[in-house]
């Protein structure tokens, strides 16, 4: 900072050096200016990234996409539990050999069905669509039959239902060995 | 002058070499701020559970794979082999078959397709048929036509698709037929496998193999890239019903615990160290059959601390002892969290987290700490000085001091309040004088002057009377004796006659120690003839004891002295120092001149009672006495209702160095009542004057854990234990129980029966070895009533509390007269049939008369050539033989005493109802359809009971049981 | 080194710390002997002493425990930074003084006829200094987590509580004033004169460059409120107040059960009662009249005097609209010393106190 | 240079029309280019396109007024991104920063808003201290240094209003701390001088619950609706006044000559 003034004003006409580019490329491998701009790149890159990855929460309160559905004694042989029907989207069903989680969505128009007991059939309240206890569509605009949760038993002996995971019915997935659970 | 404007203030290589320096830091910051943004403390801990499970999965893989049945999975493979070998050899008809079957396959899409496309024409025509027809339109009738038609292909496609189908199933029927059914084979393998191939899939998941999927699992978690499908992350509940009071708003819980805590819910990691271990009691608690399943309940409601924190010392964990916190400073660099209102709870005072949901019941279940506190807290009378809720409306704790003239002299009274445990070492009355803040010379002379005034004024304020002196003179032994067999001991103590401190059930009354020198034999007398004379609201019960036995026990009690060293005695009178004491009172209340007017006017005496008076208010006699003049004087001490929710800052810690926390005030201040007024300089009325109460450390936790359950926070009627019509009977009862402490002498309710030691001792004096004595003792014990309700009916219960008689010849233990109000009764009545979920209050009795061979059946059985029964029952006036000891009860009773359907259970198996008892085992429950004899009624053991259960019925007289 | 603690603790006591403050800082600006404090030197000896004092500071539990609460970090910076730059600007300002005293331009004016073009110098330099910060931001959010504490309840005031810290200056002038003077007029009147500044300030020169021999008046009283009244109180209320806003030596422990006495008088009670030995009369403006005559003869008598006398040329220059203004807005900031010393000489609490109107002084 | 020079990849990018539709002047190293490199951009072109040398010099400006603005631009962008994770009511605020801090991706965004903030305080100080040093106040920048002073206010609120955002202990006392003052405004404020003396009959018009302290927190107490004002306040508010009182700032430092030199 103790510059003499006329100094500083003497140096002025500095070597007319550019401000990046060819001038200093041709000095070799290394120059202060290509490590400024590849650092500088790499870190608005990262913060770019970082930024983008700032959209993706680590939390969630939605109601979680996993859930314990109980001990499979508590299902009874025949008949379609609605107990998580609210809370998460599903329908429990038993039938003499399998128990099997069923999206309570229907495949017309997203429709949630209801489980008519006296008719012992699945009723889209939209627009009619008809599903046997196998969520098989058998009447009503619906193309296909509903989807199936990944359904599997926990250590503890619990079903556990998986909703990330979804097994159709023409794709012949529901035979696969996480489609049911053996009962 | 072009050339000037050329020109560069700076050298553009230097600020070139300043900027990539700058870019490099700023590109390292960042790379930084990434990293420490990402590399939280849970992944580790995260990391460390998966290589946990994985050496646990393996184990397991390893055992299951031992397990399986390797005959059998032998035999499935040989048939399936079986299958094999046969599709090989018959080749040619599997072709045939496969053949049709691909054949039927095209039917079958084909009808199918088709009648779905004709289900698809139905709908819709039928639909406009319905619009026209709805119209009146005139084409409705050939719409329907057109409709009926459509129906008629749709029937017949059905049809054809369902003889497609029938066909699969015959072609499926005929392959399996031929080769055998390899379907089910391959299930059955599965089945037989299925733990293996589980646990295999499981050991992939969280150790995985191969280059490939290890580089994922890196991958995966790496910074900025965790967001898809990560295997280490937040785990979290949401708790709706369980709020958090963020003052005035309340929001859900989130709880995070498990982020790190992975196995809290799993069996299998009992053995593992934390975070890591399964929870105690997963029956009680996280289970999701448990009542507190841990995605309803959580953890933080019970533990504490930030519920959303996934760090050690975020979450505010709390060190249980100076051990755990040496380890913790060393593996977490453990310090109070700052700004935390509700760090966790240390685990000893856990079960203080009950409460706020477990409210209005005597005891929590298996909250064993937390009940042994409340006992206490009920037994040494802290809601006499404390505001607390749920303590209201108690009798106060200690006796009233209105009579006491009556009952002893001020020379015994005034060491007495000077130092209790001098006098008697286990009493409950605590110690106010001779403290950490009133030792010096001058506090004593200031205190003996004090309790000079307070005895005055007691013994000045008495109702004038006396008891009468004493028809005769008692025999101590025979006292002794009836003190040990009469039942005294279920609520009292005596220490000459104790073994091992007594349990806190036979401290409800007071300690008998000392007695002889503390009250008057006249007293004595009288109180053990009819406490309720002296003091209607006493809990002590009439033993209806004789004149005799009344002289007796007053004997022997008069023998039982103070400890040697103790004298009775008053401190010498100070006037001046008292006329000071009287003044400083004074002064806090008057003008200096009214004082020195009011000092002139009045007596020495005068002056000792006002003294007297005014101690008598400062340090809170009548919390728990009964006191002339201080009938609805409020309490004196802090109200305790919200104590676990108050602000660690509002406790006063002084001068004194422990960790500030609720706990360890309150434990600090029960140790010491005073010790808070260390290194303050404070005048007398200034002081700390909580007294020093004798408890174990012990006792003093479960104290402090009652008191920490004592919160602010309300919990939401979801996450609320609440009571239904049948447990708030029981509670009114165990309430009642818990007054009367019925459950030291009776088994009840699964606790209980403390009398027995003290039976048992008895019996071992008697010269039985000490195991033989502890399984008479059951025997010769008050009986075991859990069942009562099932036992016995409502109407002679009724009868029975009012005024008991005696039941069991052999026992010298005597069911005492509480005299129960009505409702008492009936509240007790509840509480029995409820208990034993029988019908409350009255039941039909068996259809009578009974068969006239029956009941000679039942009397054959009951006859000496049978099971001998009135060998030891009593039956109305006949006795049968023997000394009393080894009688049973009077079997005339039975018909107004008894339930019928509890005989027949009784007769089946007395040891199931009343493991111990005398009455013996007719009938083998082991193989009870052969035990009975075979020639009465054909040998059929459940008519012969029944039988024996009618003539029983047939006995006595209607009322003979009251 | 307990007495050096001691010794600091008792120095930055309110009234000791002010006081030395007003000598050390007319003494540096004023006398000749002490021009060597605008050397390099000088400041190098200073940062060096203030950053050991800092680091000694930080070896002691309760010091450590107020400098790096982390919204007090940046008070720290703070401190250092606007010594820094009152250091620099005068120091830049006496070498420029030299300079016109011997007949030069100042060094700016070097420099200034010469017009440089701002691609690159000073965008590139602008980059730099942005890219600086950045990095400085992020290795400050890394080390020093922002502070979040418990969550907000009215019913229970923490103690102490405080004003975020850039107006804890004012907080600070709450002990001395009521909140209508102190959090309403003299923020107030903060706003307005410095708005007020290029219409009162008579001087021509200086305009520019760095001096102070040129525009001795302006630069000490803006410094006097600028470091002064404003950084130093601020400093006093971050680091010097503790529970119940009492002070603290900076190596005392915040002792919530601390008593100071508090017996404040005011000046109608000492004029009334104990200098005539009368009762208070009951009427506020018989009460309250020699204060309302003080404190308006203070801000009429004293320009009128001042304009005669000490100031005549500046009032000659000004005229007597902007005269006043500039004598109303310095007698305000002047003010609030002179209350200060009152309160710690005479316990003085109010020159007039008319609490039926809220109107106290 | 006999050899046909190669040319570097980045001097072909150079050539190229991409690179020439985006900056419409060869290569900043004469006098022509350096010029119009800053003319052509639209961020550049604030600053005019010669300065004084004094005026460049670090010493004389200390940068402060530029890291007031690089401040003010980072307050910006980390505040909008702590938007997407903040909700401003009593329930969530508190929780949310404990979120941000513990589990949202580079909720280190809320530190640097925080400490930018306090940056920015002392910066928008020191600039103050620099220009009045300088004596750049002076005719012909008065109006531009009252505009300063301004923006200094509004440096101050918009810091105020963002302290009580995390609705914890600490933010909630300090504004209630802070907003007391209001309380005693003169005439407006329901403790202040003169307020007693504005009543009807017995009613008095100025009360707690109609004086200048409420109309700051929406309530007579910092409660959920001060909350939701001192955001939207935060938020919007006083951010837009104060770019508008920038754009004009920096326009006249242009219009006043440039940075201050002697004359």
């Amino acid at each position: 900072m103790p510059d003499d003034p006329k100094a500083s004003a003497a140096r002025s006409p500095a070597p007319a050096a550019p401000a990046a580019g060819e001038g200093v490329t041709r000095r070799g491998f290394f120059s202060w200016i290509g490590v400024a701009w590849i650092s500088f790149s790499g870190a608005m890159g990262v913060a770019s990234v970082s930024t983008l990855r700032f959209f993706f929460p680590n939390v969630l309160f939605e109601p979680p996409q996993t859930f314990n559905a109980g001990f499979p004694e508590e299902y009874i042989p025949g008949q379609v539990d609605n107990r998580f029907k609210e809370s998460f989207g599903v329908f429990m069903v038993r039938d003499d050999s399998s128990i099997y989680a069923i999206k309570a969505v229907c495949t017309h128009l997203g429709c949630t069905p209801n489980w008519l007991e006296a008719e012992f059939k699945f009723k889209c309240p939209c627009h009619g669509s008809g599903f046997y206890i196998t969520g098989i569509n058998f009447e009503g605009p619906a193309p296909r039959p509903l989807e199936r949760y990944r359904i599997v038993l926990a250590d503890d002996g619990q079903i556990v239902v998986d909703k990330t995971k979804i097994y159709r019915e023409e794709k012949g997935e529901w035979k696969d060995p996480e489609a049911f659970i053996a009962a | 002058m072009p050339a000037k404007n050329e020109e560069y203030a700076r050298s553009v290589p230097l600020l070139n070499m300043v900027f990539a320096l700058c870019s490099l830091g700023l590109l390292l910051g960042t790379l930084w701020m990434v990293w420490d943004d990402y590399y939280r403390s849970w992944r580790p801990v995260q990391r460390q559970f998966q290589a946990l499970t994985a050496k646990h999965t393996e184990e397991a893989l390893r055992q299951a794979e031992q397990a399986v049945n390797q005959e059998e999975l032998k035999k499935i493979q040989e048939e399936l082999q079986a299958v094999e070998t046969r599709s090989k050899e018959k080749r040619k008809q599997l072709d045939e078959l496969n053949e049709k079957r691909k054949r039927n396959t095209v039917r079958v899409y084909i009808t199918d397709t088709n009648f779905k496309n004709t289900k698809s024409v139905f709908d819709a025509v039928r639909f406009a048929y319905e619009e026209l027809a709805h119209q009146h339109s005139p084409r409705a009738a050939k719409k329907l036509e057109e409709l009926h038609e459509v129906q008629k292909k749709l029937t017949e496609y059905k049809l054809a698709n369902d003889q497609a189908l029938t066909e699969q199933a015959e072609i499926k029927k005929q392959t399996e037929a031929l080769v055998g059914d390899r379907a089910g084979l391959d299930m059955k393998r599965q089945d037989l496998l299925a733990a293996v191939d589980r646990l295999q899939k499981k050991l992939d998941a969280v150790a995985p193999k191969g280059l490939v999927m290890r580089a994922f699992e890196h991958v995966r978690n790496a910074p900025l890239l965790d967001f898809m499908a990560p295997d280490l992350k937040v785990q979290q509940v949401v708790l709706d019903n369980q709020n958090k009071d963020i003052n005035f708003v309340t929001i859900p819980r989130v709880d995070r615990c498990q982020t790190c805590h992975l196995g809290a819910d799993q069996a299998g990691y009992e053995n593992d160290p934390q975070p890591f271990t399964t929870h105690p009691q997963q029956e009680i608690y996280l289970a999701s059959k448990s009542p507190h399943p841990v995605d309803k309940v959580g953890c933080t409601v019970c533990h504490r601390g930030l519920d959303r924190a996934t760090d050690f010392l975020d979450a505010a964990h709390w060190p249980d002892s100076p051990e755990q916190q040496a380890q913790w400073v060393k593996s977490h660099d453990w310090h109070p969290k700052e700004h935390e209102t509700s760090p966790m709870l240390p685990s000893r005072f856990i079960e203080s987290s009950c409460l706020p949901c477990h409210q209005g019941v005597v005891h929590i279940p298996d909250a064993k700490k937390w009940n042994h506190g409340k006992d206490l807290v009920e037994r040494v009378g802290c809601y006499g000085c404390h505001k607390m809720k749920g303590f209201e409306g108690l009798r106060k704790a200690g006796p009233p001091l209105t009579r006491l003239t009556w009952k002893t002299d001020p020379q015994w009274a005034y060491p007495w309040i000077e130092n209790p445990p001098a006098f008697r070492p286990a009493t409950w009355m605590p110690r106010f004088f001779g403290l950490s803040n009133n030792s010096s010379p001058a506090d004593v002379a200031r205190t003996q002057q004090e309790i000079r005034g307070m005895v005055t004024y007691l013994f000045e304020k008495t109702e004038p009377g006396g008891f009468p002196k004493l028809p005769g003179t008692g025999d101590p032994p025979r006292g002794e004796k009836l003190v040990t067999s009469v039942g005294c001991l279920g609520c009292h103590a005596v220490a000459r006659l104790e073994k091992s401190p007594p349990s806190l059930r036979r401290r409800f009354g007071p300690n008998l120690d000392g007695i002889g020198s503390k009250a008057k034999p006249e007293w004595i007398y009288a109180w053990v003839k009819d406490p309720k004379a002296y003091f209607p609201e006493t809990r002590m019960p009439n033993m209806r004891l004789t004149d005799r036995e009344a002289l007796d026990i007053t004997a022997y009690l008069e023998t039982l002295k103070a400890p040697e060293g103790w004298k009775p005695g008053i401190a010498e009178a100070d006037p001046k120092l008292q006329d000071e004491l009287v003044k400083d009172q004074m002064r806090a209340r008057m003008m200096e001149e009214e004082v020195e007017a009011k000092m002139a006017s009045m007596s020495e005496h005068e002056k000792e009672l006002y003294l007297g008076q005014r101690m008598i208010t400062r340090y809170g006699c009548f919390g728990c006495h009964l006191i002339q003049g201080f009938e609805t004087t409020p309490p004196i001490g802090t109200e305790l209702s919200e104590e676990g929710s108050k602000e660690v800052d509002r406790l006063d810690f002084g001068f004194v160095h422990i960790p500030e926390t609720r706990q360890d005030w309150i434990t600090e201040k029960l140790k010491n009542p005073r010790i808070f007024d260390e290194g303050k300089v404070k005048s007398p009325d200034e002081k700390l004057k909580m007294p020093l109460f004798n408890l174990t450390p012990e006792e003093r936790e479960a104290v402090v854990t009652v008191i920490l359950s004592m919160v602010k926070e309300k919990p939401q009627m979801a996450s609320t234990y609440l009571l239904d019509s049948r447990h708030k009977a029981l509670e009114a009862g165990r309430r009642l129980v818990q007054e009367h402490n019925c459950q030291g002498c009776h088994l009840l309710d699964g606790e209980g029966q403390d009398i027995r030691v003290t039976i048992a001792r008895q019996l071992m004096e008697e010269g039985l070895g000490e195991e033989e004595a502890d399984s008479r003792a059951v025997a010769f014990s008050p009986p075991y009533i859990t069942g009562e309700g099932a036992r016995v009916r409502s109407d002679w219960l009724f009868r029975f509390l009012k005024d008991p008689t005696p039941i069991r010849p052999w026992l010298s233990v005597r069911m005492p007269t509480f005299g129960f109000t009505d409702e008492e009764n009936n509240t007790l009545l509840k509480y029995f049939t409820a208990l034993s979920q029988s019908d409350f209050p009255f039941e039909t009795p068996p259809v009578q008369p009974f068969p006239p061979a029956e009941i000679a059946a039942g009397k054959k059985l009951t006859s000496t050539d049978y099971f001998n029964c009135f060998s030891c029952h009593q039956q109305g006036a006949r006795k049968p033989e023997g000394d009393p000891s080894g009688w049973a009860p009077d079997l005339a009773l039975a018909r107004s005493r008894l339930r019928p359907a509890w005989i027949e259970d009784w007769i089946k198996d007395p040891q199931k109802l009343y493991p111990g008892t005398k009455m013996p085992s007719y009938f083998d429950p082991g193989s009870f359809e052969t035990s009975g004899p075979d020639d009465v009624l054909g040998g059929d053991e459940n008519k012969q009971i029944q039988a024996m259960r009618d003539y029983l019925l047939t006995l006595g007289s209607d009322r003979s049981g009251s | 080194m307990q007495w050096f603690k001691s010794a600091v603790d008792w120095l930055c006591n309110p009234p000791i710390l002010f006081t030395l403050i007003f000598i050390v800082f007319f003494l540096a600006y004023l006398w000749k002997k002490l021009t060597w404090l605008w050397t390099p030197r000088a400041c190098v000896v200073i940062f060096l002493a203030g950053g050991l004092f800092v680091a000694y500071g930080l070896t002691d539990p309760n010091f450590r425990a107020i400098v790096t609460k982390p919204d007090n970090v940046p008070i720290v910076g703070m401190l250092f930074l606007t010594g820094f730059f009152s250091w620099l600007s005068m120091y830049l300002g006496t070498r420029n003084d030299a300079r016109i005293g011997k007949n030069l331009p100042p060094e700016e004016k070097l420099e200034s006829e010469i017009k440089i073009l701002v691609w690159p110098d000073l965008v590139y330099t602008e980059f730099l200094c942005m890219i600086l910060w950045s990095v400085l931001l992020i290795i400050w959010s890394i080390y020093l987590k922002a502070p979040i504490e418990e969550p907000a309840n009215p019913a229970k005031t923490p103690n102490p509580s405080k004003a975020p810290w850039y107006f804890l200056g004012l907080q600070e002038m709450l002990v001395y004033y009521d909140p209508w003077i102190a959090g309403v007029l003299l923020p107030g009147l903060i706003i307005v004169g410095l708005m007020a500044l290029p219409y009162i300030d008579p001087n021509k020169k200086g305009n520019g460059y760095y001096t102070f021999a040129e525009r001795k008046w302006e630069i000490l009283t803006f410094q006097f409120g600028y470091l002064v009244l404003w950084v130093m109180m601020i400093i006093t209320g971050t680091f010097f107040r503790g529970p119940n806003q009492n002070f603290f030596g900076p190596f005392e422990r915040w002792d919530v059960h601390k008593v100071v006495p508090l017996s404040n008088i005011n000046l109608s009670e000492v004029f009334w009662v104990k200098m005539l030995n009368l009762g208070l009369p009951g009427n506020w403006l018989v009460r309250e009249g020699l204060g309302i005559i003080l404190v308006l003869a203070y801000f009429t008598v004293i320009p009128m005097f001042l304009g005669r006398t000490l100031f005549k040329r500046f009032f000659e220059k000004m005229g007597m609209v902007r005269f006043q203004i500039l004598m109303f807005l310095l007698l305000c900031m002047v003010s609030l010393p002179i209350k200060m010393y009152l309160r710690w000489l005479f316990n003085m609490h109010y020159v007039v106190a008319i609490p039926e109107y809220f109107f106290n002084i | 240079m006999a050899d046909a020079p190669r040319k570097s990849l980045f001097t072909q990018f150079r050539e190229s029309q991409i690179w020439n539709s985006i900056f419409r002047h060869g290569p900043p190293d004469n006098t022509r280019n350096r010029s119009l490199a800053v003319l052509t951009n639209v961020f550049l072109h604030l600053h005019p396109v010669k300065v004084r040398k004094s005026g460049l010099r670090l010493k004389y400006t200390w940068c402060a007024g530029g890291t007031t603005f690089f401040l003010f631009l980072v307050e910006t962008v980390t505040g909008l991104l702590l938007m997407f994770y903040y909700r401003p009511t009593a329930e969530y605020a508190f929780s949310d920063i404990l979120d941000l801090r513990a589990q949202v991706p580079l909720g280190i965004m809320r530190e640097i808003h925080r400490w930018g903030a306090h940056a920015m305080v002392i910066a928008v100080w020191l600039h103050m201290l620099r220009v009045f040093m300088t004596g750049s106040y002076k005719p012909p920048r008065e109006f531009n240094w009252n505009i300063g002073v301004l923006l200094l206010v509004l440096t101050l609120l918009l810091s105020f209003t963002g302290y009580l955002l995390p609705w914890d202990q600490l933010a909630m006392w300090a504004v209630t701390v802070g907003s007391n003052m209001a309380r005693a405004t003169p005439f407006l404020g329901n403790e202040g001088p003169g307020a007693a003396l504005l009543k009807v009959g017995d009613i008095s018009l100025v009360t707690a619950g109609d004086d200048a302290r409420f109309a700051l927190l929406a309530g007579r107490f910092v409660g959920a609706a001060a909350l939701l004002r001192f955001y939207v306040l935060h938020c919007v508010g006083i951010p837009l006044v104060a770019a508008v009182l920038m754009a004009v700032h920096f326009w006249r430092v242009r219009k006043d000559g440039g940075i201050s030199g002697p004359l």
